[in-house]
């Protein structure tokens, strides 16, 4: 029958759009309150998909790969990191440059210096498996936009550890805390 | 009566238009409203991956296929990984091979659900079919995040194995989602498949007969929808897909609801795909050990796999190197576009658009 | 006293300036409207941005623009190659000013991992002005949205005395490249 | 069937055609560049290789080399690869184009960027890169490529 087959496809549209707002409503105060989210509807669930963005977030699953952070040791206090240059040879866009220092410090061998170029960066995570002590991770960090390329977008050792001390206080990758779930 | 003659015009579509799904140009030549001619330009996303390719070495290459298609990556992945493998002898555990084809079928669900958005989007249907499609694929993409690492590049398949395992929250979720796929597809179906507009629309427009389609090199939904059941998985099982039971869609007309339709039908398979592979999903490792550069033997090999869109495959050539000699990609995309001007001829030009729609072509692809 | 003698010269014309500044690009920064121009992978990430989950429209920018001539906000998502340069440069003076670019991900922002590429522009940059680049491949579309928000910071600081975009004197059309027998090459008859 | 079996039914069939076997992963069958276009013929109407699914220019060092991988979608089996060497200077092959059709932009690809001209082709163009771009970009001498476009 001639239109039948439309209005059957309107009646699904507006059977979504009625579901979603009765759903919303449903969990008024909840839904507006600012917390990390898992995710923001399962498949089930009924009510509006969108996150809020800059007042709500997802939580970053453990294995999220986002910019390279060095890890520090908790126990030594210093970085895991040996500058052996393994995470520079494997790097496919050759984002990375370490030097290693001169002396050791703490019976371990520390890079002096540390530059992670997020220029050319493609995320692909070859470095932290390489990494044969362990001491590199994904940091959870989204906002990493800049008004100018370059130097801007090159994090050095100290900006490094300092992620790392900031997202990665147990020193380890991928970060232990799950998210809880919505 | 006698029938006007009018001068052909030539328009210019492209690069940027809103309905190219990237960068694509088609030089038309119109008689009026009727398509006279179509002349595809491509190369305006030529990234050079063959040429980069050879630079990298060989396990560096998995992060360059993910950009390949970039709507499924899993399936890029899948055929380099598969053509190393096969030029390197290596057999991966049995636990990855199940994740590898939980993760293809993952991924060619959220293929042909864009691809199926991307279609009611041309016909006119603004956005809103899209936005129900794309929230299913955030669904996976967040399965893909959770495995991965990451939404769109995940980078997670190596050269004999996957990664790493599976996190404990993916197989319930992976569950739930799947067993919620056939409902969506329904829901999905009710609200097109009837539609009078999209029926006027597609049905016998952009026909590509079986003989000529074969002729043309072109594979996937586009093949089957012109009613030759040639599907890789069934006519040279790779991986292990000889362990599934599933069927091949077909259409019979082969124009563009056919190619909805078998693509609407591929993806409930796909469902019943991972539910077995979930079901059957052994313990055990899945990956061999990492290493940072490794020397295949010498020779070349092809090796091809049903990627969403058609036959991808890759073409390899190792002198005993640890960089690939040659690394040629056999894109469908590439080669399914050629049968664009053949259907477009004698249609009027809003058809193009759906037309194009219907091949499902990615740009990454196309150019690489 | 006159007004001549308390106000100082150079604040004469700001006193009224800096409220109508602040108005303007109050109006001006809830409603940059993005050109529908995906490049790349990094455009599939910019398509999910505006969708339900994230939701562009909730910044005021509703949906992508499929004309330039309707927009003020060039997203480059992806690689530009040397092949789709002249377009983009084409594209961007067809704009209306005022007019910012944000590149999206690595390939906008120096060619990425395709940079050794002999068909890739190392970077949008070397084409266009760019306002904000945006880190990742692909960023998450909370990354997008966060540039975005960078974008609104840096248009409210802007003033109408030294935007070039109210100036007579500045020459703001960009050359479009043309192919050469070995890359890109200026327009001829054009000054270098 | 296996290729060799293939070989050898071809080889008796053509005995004017000098094929050559190469053993390897994929086994393939040498074909000399002027009797190409006979085979190809004979493949498509006879044994059903109706589908060609993927034409590759490889830049050996001595010589070019294309390769042609044809499946069937009527019959079971495994590809039959057909190799063609052409020469360093100038190299030409003939076109296939009239047999299968989809050889038309993967022939245009690989003149684009392996440099390798097929006689016969009815729209011999490049289709990646521009028309005007010097050199092929595929190949192992390829320079790179200069801009002297920045903008500033």
């Amino acid at each position: 029958m001639l239109g039948f087959g439309i209005l059957k496809g309107m009646s699904v549209t507006l059977r979504r759009f009625v579901d979603t707002y009765v759903g919303d409503l449903g969990k008024f105060p909840w839904r507006y309150r600012s917390r990390p989210v898992y995710k923001r509807m399962g498949i089930t669930e009924r009510g509006a998909f969108t996150i809020q963005y800059p007042e709500e977030r997802v939580a970053m699953f453990p294995r999220y790969r986002g910019p390279l952070m060095l890890l520090t040791d908790p126990e030594k206090g210093i970085t895991r990191c040996i500058g052996c240059g393994l995470c520079e040879r494997t790097c496919p866009t050759e984002s990375i440059k370490v030097t290693r220092a001169e002396e050791k410090v703490d019976d371990q061998r520390v890079p002096e210096t540390y530059e992670y170029d997020m220029n050319t960066c493609m995320f692909c995570g070859f470095c932290v498996q390489i990494c044969p002590q362990d001491a590199l991770g994904h940091s959870p960090e989204l906002e990493m936009g800049t008004y100018s390329k370059g130097d801007a977008l090159i994090l050095n050792l100290d900006q490094m550890l300092e992620l790392g001390r900031k997202h990665a206080p147990g020193g380890v990758w991928p970060l232990e805390k799950e998210a809880e779930p919505s | 009566m006698t029938e006007l003659k009018t001068e052909t015009i030539t328009i210019n579509m492209g690069p940027q238009h809103p309905s190219t799904h990237g960068v694509f140009r088609l030089i038309l030549t119109l008689d009026g409203e009727t398509v006279v001619d179509v002349e595809p330009v491509v190369g305006y996303l030529h990234r050079n991956h063959e040429k980069i390719g050879e630079k990298n070495n060989w396990i560096q290459n998995t992060p360059f296929t993910d950009r390949l298609d970039y709507i499924s990556p899993m399936s890029n992945e899948f055929a380099y990984v598969l053509a190393v493998e096969k030029l390197a002898e290596i057999e991966p555990p049995e636990r990855a091979k199940y994740i590898r084809i939980i993760m293809v079928e993952l991924n060619r669900i959220v293929n042909h659900m864009i691809a199926v958005g991307f279609l009611l989007n041309e016909l006119g249907c603004f956005f809103t079919p899209m936005f129900y499609c794309l929230r299913w694929r955030e669904l996976v993409v967040d399965l893909y995040e959770m495995t991965a690492g990451s939404r769109m590049m995940p980078n997670y398949f190596w050269i004999g194995g996957v990664s790493a395992d599976l996190p404990e929250k993916f197989l319930p979720e992976c569950k739930e989602f799947v067993d919620a796929v056939p409902g969506f597809i329904d829901e999905l179906e009710r609200l097109l498949t009837d539609n009078e507009i999209l029926q006027m629309r597609c049905r016998n427009v952009g026909v590509l007969p079986p003989d000529v389609a074969v002729e043309y090199g072109c594979t996937g939904p586009l093949l089957r929808a012109s009613g030759v059941p040639y599907d890789i998985r069934k006519a040279e099982p790779y991986s292990i897909y000889d362990r599934f039971d599933f069927d091949i869609a077909a259409g019979t007309v082969g124009d563009v609801l056919d190619r909805y339709l078998v693509r609407i039908a591929e993806m409930r398979q796909s469902a019943k795909i991972v539910e077995q592979a979930l079901r059957d999903l052994p313990e055990g490792e899945t990956a061999t050990p990492k290493k940072r550069k490794f020397r295949p033997p010498e020779g070349d090999v092809y090796h091809r796999i049903e990627a969403p869109k058609g036959e991808l495959g890759f073409y390899l050539v190792s002198d005993g190197s640890e960089n690939p000699y040659r690394y040629k990609i056999r894109a469908p995309s590439f080669v399914n576009l050629q049968s664009l001007p053949y259907m477009c001829r004698g249609h009027k030009i809003a058809d193009v658009v759906i037309i194009i729609g219907s091949i499902d072509i990615t740009m990454g692809e196309v150019d690489r | 006293m006159t007004q001549e003698d308390t106000v100082p010269p150079e604040l004469k014309r700001n006193v009224f300036i800096a409220p109508v500044d602040w108005i303007y690009n109050l109006g001006r920064a809830a409603s940059v409207w993005p050109v529908m121009f995906g490049v790349a992978c990094c455009a599939f990430e910019m398509i999910v941005t505006v969708t339900s989950r994230f939701d562009l429209a909730r910044f005021g920018m509703e949906f992508l623009r499929a004309s330039p001539r309707q927009s003020e906000l060039m997203i480059v998502s992806g690689t530009v190659t040397k092949k789709m340069a002249p377009q983009v440069v084409r594209l961007y003076d067809q704009m209306p000013e005022p007019k910012y670019v944000l590149a999206m991900g690595a390939c906008a922002i120096s060619g990425g991992p395709f940079k050794d590429g002999y068909n890739v522009v190392p970077g949008v940059d070397k084409l266009l002005p760019v306002n904000v680049y945006v880190p990742g491949c692909p960023p998450r579309p909370e990354s997008l949205l966060d540039a975005i928000l960078k974008l609104h910071k840096q248009i409210r600081a802007e003033t109408i005395r030294t935007s070039p975009w109210y100036r007579k004197d500045a020459d703001r059309e960009i050359p479009v490249p043309e192919y050469g027998p070995r890359g890109l090459v200026l327009p001829k008859g054009d000054k270098s | 069937m296996t290729a060799k079996e293939t070989f050898d039914r071809l080889a008796a069939k053509f005995p004017q055609f000098p094929l050559g076997y190469l053993e390897g992963k994929d086994t393939a069958i040498l074909v000399k560049g002027e009797n190409l276009v006979g085979l190809a013929q004979h493949m498509r109407d006879d044994e059903e290789y109706d589908y060609c699914s993927s034409i590759t220019g490889v830049d050996y060092p001595d010589r070019f080399e294309v390769v042609y991988h044809l499946y069937s979608t009527k019959k079971e089996g495994g590809p039959v690869i057909l190799k063609v060497h052409a020469e360093r200077e100038n190299p030409m092959l003939p076109s296939v184009v009239s047999i299968w059709p989809t050889a038309n932009w993967q022939e245009r690809e690989v003149w684009d960027l392996m440099g390798i001209r097929f006689s016969g082709h009815p729209n011999l163009t490049r289709i990646l890169m521009w028309e005007g771009f010097e050199g092929h970009p595929l190949r192992k001498d390829f320079p790179g490529s200069e801009d002297e476009y920045i903008f500033g």
